[in-house]
């Protein structure tokens, strides 16, 4: 009969690896103790290979649990590090996540905290409102125009589709180049020349609390508080939660969608300009050229990895603050080149990253060819 | 007769759930085998096996004798299966041509790409010619209606050289007169040597045009029976086991019984004048306490109704008013405020968030309302409570907490939910489109109770649906929509076949 | 009184960017290696400390808790943080090139570069057939904006007609962009390249051109032998070696306000001549080196801003604070604003 | 005039990289796989073309081996979207930082960085050079006057050939492309392969033939231009290169501008790339017509076979 039967043969395809034993399937739903196990495995393999690599680069092995654990947590001046960097990156961690749960890709994190910086930076510049008032003020200020400075994309993205991911992206290289027309002009520092701010008075400096990051840190727990409750005893949360599962359906259930993710984007942006203001007078005391650099990035794994959750964000931002640190001691004693810490960086989120394979499928065993 | 195509003892589950068990089927060259089943009987993934799509679990698959393994829809092609699957595989930016070369083994001699495409626009043609219609192999699928795009999929799977055919509810967006003719064709082929498979929910197709049929329930075949040697009474015993009865239709309302005009649609329409126009004047009015049905094929302007309504999209002209309030001119939170619940056909698009829990899902319907607290404060357990209570009521299965994903109940489970989120107020405007679509025919009762119910507190009720039989034993009062209108309005009890006429023949 | 290290010394040095950068870091890691072999110590480093006060100080502080003494900045951008961290370690000395920080155990130093580029700009004009030069900058401000003067007024020395259009790149190290501005300026005419940037990119555009260049951080003749006249280059080992001996002497007494070293002491100096530059010229250009070793001020007295307006007047030198922030361009020079 | 002539014939320096970059971005997105690793493909390229160039001298190869790099590169793309169904817009940003991570290392553990070559300089096509004032444009290396070529290569491809249209099937509809037997993750992995070796070229042409050096993340946010320029030109090959083309006008004329002493404000002339970039783009998704809309239907839409869609 088959002969009968016009039609050429075709002749044999290559296929998918896999496919004649396996096939894949999604998975709804992985209990979480399960899903936390998937989690530490892809961490640990991350971390084995990057360990391998150093080991590679001449890091004696022995010494790299030393360097990795032992120095970098249960060292104080280390542990301040930590914290000292973990701050701002809590706040954009939390920025991202908040702006990814309406489906916004808020690429423009670095931008953001820019604006944030030059808002602060301009009262103290100016001299602006009573000293004793001057640190809430630039809070405020920094707040504000991250917030303002998210609304143009976020305007263009809800009115005409414009691609939020490419438009806060150019946006950061313009604010990033306005910075630097304000610090090699009107705001050069007059006592140095330099381009940098003039340096913040002692009032216009987040004070010490229990320590040098001790502020900057409890104003980025406070934020996790309030995103914390926003996405999860708030009414809108819920909607949040609706316009994050499916756009289309809450449109039809009644969630405001497009003034939901109005709200999640300027608070995204409000996040990451108080970033700014957490670095520039946490941090820096001044306004410099490149103080963003990296966060807009960091912002993003952390959300990413966190799931867009603000507890797990802020937990994940130490421990990435912790792998920054741990590098940089890396680098200090063993000549290990930024690039490598980048690098082990990368391979530990890809393989976070490509876990979720596993927890979002599952390969079932089929009968064999 | 030999046996063309084999199925035996095919396991199959998705994500745990066990869609298919135990399940056989064997087609003989030369028959029209009709697969038959409730939704959610197992039918397509069946099929999709048999075409190489899914891979079995368990079982066997034998092309005359032969047992074979499909590692893809290539390799069933090699064994000249061929399959019109229910959702069609079509590029839709790509004309009918380039569709076509798509699926075509490569030709043995080099051809240029053009010479292809002409080659196929050729085959196209005469195939077509060949069984009895027209198509322009140069149209670009998305300009062609659900009709033409069937027999774009059937010219497919021939041009590609299949001669054992699986046609998966082939009929089910087709009028009366173009499914007689697909039929008729489906025959004709199978006159000729061909093995079919017609996957079917209707006992009449069976019973006019099938050999033999399988049944399949719960993801098992039940019985291999000859149509023509058994009663249809038998055979929907055999799909939807004992005891099902929901023949109870309750006595149309009169006009007399009738409130006052809730929902007033005038001119409504949609799409550029002159152009195609989904919508195209649509004038009807649905009263206090009355189910107003539309009938009508799939494709003239339901969705779009529908959409209007629910607030979906814009761009809509002229009047759509719930009593005094233009309804196009506010947000879908606004409406449901002003007492319109929804029943939306998709409900995965419109109606549910699967990822999101059943709570949730329950909840976002009173939450504006501010019955879950104000804004900054959302009332959860008292919103867990009441999910409960409504999960009892409404008789939600498969619930074992309110915590649960919403994506894990089943079709109908899934369904109640909404309808228990949607009457969870008293609503004064009820759209319901399609509302038993993919529900068994027990659970599909309960919507329809449901909805008389919604009716007898006052509501109006719109209901809209492909289903006839659905419309007629619902609606005290039925428009058949055709073209983008309301071609034609019946009281009840209406003459079937004249709403027939009216589904087909308009202008 | 004076600063005294309390053990041996250990140094430790924290680059601004990778020690390959073929510029500025460059420079210090080459400093490095003969500071090394001139104290007989082994200097530690880390590469890429940007200007981010949470990169510098974990980075200083682990050098400084396994026993360094003696940590050297490489950027402007590290002097806040050199600030505190010499606050909080009194017994650790500080040393910060282009720092604007000092203090009882912290300096900051930079070489006069104007010096070497001027040097540097008499061997442009010597080579230039008609007088137009082009300068690649990279950002406006003092350090760079007194570099271009100086290139301006050495051409000037030469041929008094000479002109220097000057295009800022707006970043240290954008091969892309220098090479668009090094085009951009031998289509509009110039034939001498000048550059205060990172990358060896102006040069390597003159000699593809066919037209000449001056380079700056190290002789980046390696990169273009056939265009590059000479280079302005940092000679820091000559001032580290000295300001480390007198640390380890004990007893060190940094500059209140900063090393800023004549080429006399170090700093910087010029290095090559290419064959274009003409033998008599090359002995003028020897002969005012000389006359700036010994104390020859180019800054001086009377001199008119390109407007016209009198900027230093007649035996009068320009003072160090005013050269930090000369944003004024003597006649001759095109800038972008 | 002068300046007109000088600033056309700087032109394709700044537009080639762009098309090529945005081509190839293109060939893989038509396939239904975002693809913003692109900053990151572009340093591989880079990189390797002046590694390549730095060993055996020799244009041509050092730049069909950094087609190679970067595909190479691209292949962890290819695995982690195609086959691990990774988020497609994570998995690109995770690429670009762990190229960057990737090329800085090697450049300074191989001692590539700062290490300029020679290569191929500029060819003139005559007659055409000879012309007045646009002479300066047909004055350039080969590779910009194989750029056309290039893109009709690649437009040909995918519009008249049966692998073209299989590959736009796969990007349009997989589920489609699927049961008529194309495989599509072998589609969707060619596709990333096959971009990215175009993606590397552009890298390769900005390190090896314009500035003749590596340094570390010397492609300063070029990348993401073209990321950008694929999604207005809507996904069409002569659109991009005219896109392309249109930066290359704007940043060619910023230098020659400064050069001539026109005086203008630094930074906001610096800006000037993005601003335009944001500009086009708001402007195309204003004239956007509903349904008029090139974006391959499943972009960005991992594939699973036996999924419930
Ligand atoms: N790809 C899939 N992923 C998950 N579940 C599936 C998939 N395909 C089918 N199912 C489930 O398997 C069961 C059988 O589905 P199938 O589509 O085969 O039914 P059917 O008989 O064709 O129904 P219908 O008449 O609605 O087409 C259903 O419960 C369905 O939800
Ligand atoms: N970029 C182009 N430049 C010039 N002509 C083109 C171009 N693209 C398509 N064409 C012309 O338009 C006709 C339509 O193209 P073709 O049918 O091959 O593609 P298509 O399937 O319509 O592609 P798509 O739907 O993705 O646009 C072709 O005959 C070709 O001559
Ligand atoms: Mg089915
Ligand atoms: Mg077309």
């Amino acid at each position: 009969m088959t002969d009968a039967v016009s039609g050429v043969p075709a002749p044999r395809r290559f296929e998918p690896l896999f496919s004649r034993r396996y096939t894949l399937e999604i998975r709804q739903q992985m209990a979480w103790p399960q899903q936390a196990a998937v989690l530490a495995l892809a961490v640990v393999a991350g971390l084995l290979i990057s360990g391998a690599i150093l080991v590679a680069a001449g890091v004696p092995a022995g010494e790299l649990f030393q360097e990795f654990v032992v120095a970098t947590v249960f060292d104080a001046q280390s542990l301040q590090a930590v914290l000292f960097q973990g701050a701002p990156m809590i706040m954009v961690g939390l920025a991202a996540a908040i702006a990814f749960r309406a489906r916004y890709w808020n690429l423009g994190l670095e931008g953001q905290m820019i604006w944030g910086a030059i808002g602060a930076t301009a009262l103290s510049v100016y001299d602006v409102g009573p000293p004793g008032l001057r640190l809430l003020l630039m809070f405020g200020v920094a707040l504000v125009c991250g917030l303002l400075w998210s609304l143009l994309p976020a305007l263009l993205r809800l009115r005409w589709g414009v691609n939020e991911i490419i438009a806060t992206l150019m946006l950061n290289y313009v604010a990033g180049n306005f910075l630097l027309h304000l610090l090699y002009g009107a705001w050069k520092d007059p006592a140095s020349a330099f381009p940098h701010s003039p340096a913040f008075q002692p009032f216009e400096r987040l004070p010490e609390l229990l320590g040098p990051s001790g502020a900057a840190l409890g104003i980025a727990l406070v934020a996790m508080l309030g995103v914390w409750w926003l996405v999860n005893l708030s009414r809108a949360g819920l909607y949040l939660r609706f316009v994050q599962a499916s756009p289309p359906v809450a449109h039809a259930v009644g969630v405001p969608v497009t003034r939901m993710v109005l709200v999640a984007v300027l608070l995204s942006g409000a996040l990451a300009g108080v970033a700014g203001f957490l670095v520039t007078s946490g941090q820096e005391g001044r306004l410099t050229q490149a103080f963003y650099h990296g966060y807009g990035f960091s912002g993003i794994l952390i959300a990413f990895l966190a799931r867009n959750h603000p507890i797990a964000a802020t937990v994940v931002a130490l421990l990435i603050a912790t792998l920054f640190v741990a590098g940089r001691s890396l680098q200090v004693f063993y000549q290990i080149p930024f690039s490598m810490v980048q690098l082990i960086q990368a391979i530990v989120v890809i393989c976070v990253a490509s876990s979720d394979f596993f927890i979002r499928h599952r390969l079932r065993r089929v009968l064999p060819s | 007769m030999t046996p063309a195509l084999t199925l035996r003892d095919i396991r199959k589950s998705f994500d745990g759930f066990l869609a298919l068990d135990n399940a056989h089927i064997a087609v003989r060259w030369g028959e029209v085998h009709a697969l038959l089943g409730e939704n959610g009987a197992g039918k397509s993934s069946l099929m999709n096996i048999a075409a190489g799509l899914y891979k079995p679990e368990a079982g066997e698959l034998l092309v005359n004798h032969n047992p074979v393994r499909f590692n893809g829809p290539r390799d069933a092609a090699r064994e000249h299966i061929g399959m019109v699957h229910q959702h069609f595989k079509l590029v839709r930016p790509f004309t009918v041509a380039q569709n076509i070369l798509l699926s075509l083994p490569e030709p043995a001699e080099p051809l240029s790409y053009r010479q292809r495409l002409a080659e196929v626009a050729r085959r196209v043609q005469a195939q077509a010619a060949a069984l009895g219609f027209a198509i322009d192999p140069q149209a670009r699928i998305d300009q062609l209606s659900i009709a033409e795009q069937q027999r774009v999929e059937i010219l497919k799977v021939l041009l590609a050289g299949a001669r054992i055919l699986i046609l998966d509810e082939p009929t089910a967006v087709l009028t009366d007169q173009e499914a007689a003719s697909l039929l008729t064709t489906v025959r004709a082929l199978a006159r000729e040597g061909a093995a079919v498979v017609l996957v079917t929910h209707k006992m009449a197709d069976v019973k006019a045009y099938a050999d033999r049929v399988t049944v399949m329930r719960g993801g098992r075949t039940v019985a291999s029976v000859d149509p023509a040697e058994t009663p249809v009474a038998e055979l929907v015993r055999l799909t939807v086991g004992e005891g099902v009865d929901d023949g109870a239709v309750a006595a149309p309302r009169r006009a007399g019984d009738r409130g006052a005009p809730m929902l007033t649609v005038r001119e409504l329409a949609l799409g550029a004048r002159g152009g195609h126009r989904p919508l195209d004047g649509v004038n009807l009015t649905v009263h206090a306490g009355e189910i107003y049905g539309i009938a009508g094929v799939g494709g003239n302007g339901q969705g779009e109704l529908a959409a209007a309504i629910m607030g979906l999209s814009r761009g809509f002209e002229g009047e759509l008013r719930l009593q005094a309030v233009n309804l196009l001119s506010v947000s879908p939170a606004r409406r449901r405020h002003l007492g319109m619940a929804a029943i939306p056909a998709d409900r995965y698009s419109h109606a549910l968030a699967g990822a999101l829990s059943i709570a949730e899902n329950f909840g976002i319907g009173l939450v504006h309302a501010g019955r879950y607290g104000f804004s900054l404060w959302l009332r959860k357990r008292r919103m867990d409570a009441e999910t409960r209570d409504a999960v009892a009521a409404f008789d939600v299965q498969g619930v074992r907490s309110v915590a649960q994903k919403a994506a894990l109940l089943s079709g109908g489970n899934a369904q109640k939910l909404v309808l228990a989120r949607e009457f969870s107020k008293q609503p004064r405007l009820v759209l319901a489109h399609s509302p038993s679509r993919g529900l068994d025919v027990r659970a599909g009762a309960e919507v329809h109770a449901r909805l008389r119910a919604a009716r007898d507190a006052g509501a109006a009720v719109l209901l809209i649906s492909e289903d006839l039989d659905e419309v007629l034993r619902l609606a005290d009062r039925v428009g058949v929509m055709a073209r983008g209108r309301i071609v034609a309005e019946f009281e009840q009890p209406a003459d079937r076949q004249a709403i027939g006429q009216a589904m087909t023949h308009h202008d | 009184d004076g600063f005294t290290l309390p053990g041996k010394p250990s140094i430790a040095m924290l680059y601004y960017g990778p020690k390959n950068d073929g510029g500025w870091t460059q420079a210090f890691d080459e400093a490095r290696v003969k500071i090394e072999k001139a104290l007989g110590v082994k200097i530690n480093f880390v590469e890429n400390i940007t200007e981010d006060a949470s990169v510098i100080k974990p980075a200083a502080e682990r050098f400084i808790s396994r026993g360094a003494n003696i940590v050297i900045g490489t950027a402007f951008g590290h002097s806040d943080a050199f600030k505190d961290l010499a606050a909080k370690h009194p017994k650790v000395a500080f040393l910060n090139a282009s720092g604007t920080t000092n203090g009882p155990n912290l300096e900051s130093f930079y070489g006069r570069t104007y010096e070497s580029q001027y040097l540097c700009g008499m061997a442009a004009g010597a080579a230039s057939k008609n007088g137009k030069l082009g300068f690649v900058a990279a950002n406006p401000f003092g350090v760079v904006n007194w570099t271009v003067n100086a290139f301006a007024l050495g051409a000037q020395k030469i041929n008094p007609n000479a002109t220097v259009n000057v295009i800022y790149t707006g970043t240290w190290n954008d091969p892309v962009k220098e090479r668009a501005a090094a085009s951009a300026l031998i289509d509009q005419g110039a034939d001498v390249i000048g550059q205060h940037v990172d990358s060896p990119t102006p040069q390597i555009v003159a000699q593809e051109r066919g037209v000449y260049g001056t380079g700056h951080h190290r002789d980046l003749r390696q990169f273009a032998p056939k265009a590059t006249l000479c280079s302005s280059v940092w000679v820091w080992d000559k001032f580290l070696v000295t300001e480390l001996k007198k640390i380890i002497a004990g007893g060190w007494k940094p500059a209140p306000y900063g090393a800023f070293i004549p080429m006399s002491e170090g700093g910087t100096d010029i290095a090559g001549f290419g064959a274009a530059v003409p033998a008599d010229k090359v002995k003028l250009i020897q002969a005012e080196r000389e006359a700036l070793l010994k104390g020859k001020q180019i800054y001086a007295g009377p001199l008119a801003d390109r407007d016209g307006k009198e900027r230093v007047a007649a035996g009068q030198v320009l003072s160090d604070a005013d050269l930090w922030k000369m944003d004024w361009f003597v006649k001759g020079v095109v800038t972008q604003k | 005039m002068e300046l007109i002539g000088h600033w056309i014939g700087s032109i394709p320096d700044f537009a080639v990289p762009y098309a090529l970059a945005a081509l190839g971005l293109i060939l893989t997105e038509r396939a239904g796989v975002l693809s913003l690793g692109a900053e990151g493909f572009m340093l591989i390229g880079a990189l390797a073309a002046i590694g390549a160039q730095l060993a055996f001298g020799a244009t041509a190869v050092s730049l069909v081996l950094a087609m190679l790099a970067a595909s190479a590169a691209s292949v962890l793309f290819a695995i982690m979207v195609v086959w691990l169904r990774m988020h497609q817009v994570i998995a690109g940003l995770v690429m670009v930082f762990f190229c960057q991570g990737l090329s800085s290392l090697l450049g300074s553990v191989l001692g590539w960085t700062n290490m300029p070559v020679t290569s191929q300089g500029a060819v003139a096509l005559w007659p055409l050079s000879e012309l007045p004032v646009v002479g300066r444009l047909f004055v350039q290396n080969p590779v910009v006057f194989l750029t056309p070529f290039i893109f009709l290569a690649v437009v040909v491809f995918l519009q008249r050939s049966g692998a073209g249209l299989k590959l736009r099937a796969v990007g349009e509809n997989p589920q489609a492309a699927d049961a008529a037997g194309i495989p599509v993750e072998t589609y969707r992995f060619l596709a990333v392969v096959a971009g990215a070796a175009l993606v590397g070229l552009a890298g390769a042409y900005i390190s090896l033939l314009s500035t003749k050096l590596w340094i570390a993340g010397m492609t300063g946010g070029r990348g993401w231009i073209a990321v950008a320029l694929v999604i207005f030109a809507r996904w069409s090959p002569w659109k991009a290169l005219a896109g392309a083309l249109l930066f290359g006008c704007i940043e060619a004329l910023i230098p020659q501008l400064a050069a001539a002493g026109v005086k203008l404000p630094q930074y906001f002339v610096l800006m000037t790339p993005y601003v335009v970039t944001l500009g086009v783009m708001v402007w195309v998704a204003m004239g956007r017509q509903r349904g008029a809309d090139a974006q391959p239907g499943a972009l960005g839409e991992p594939y699973v076979r036996e999924e419930r869609r």
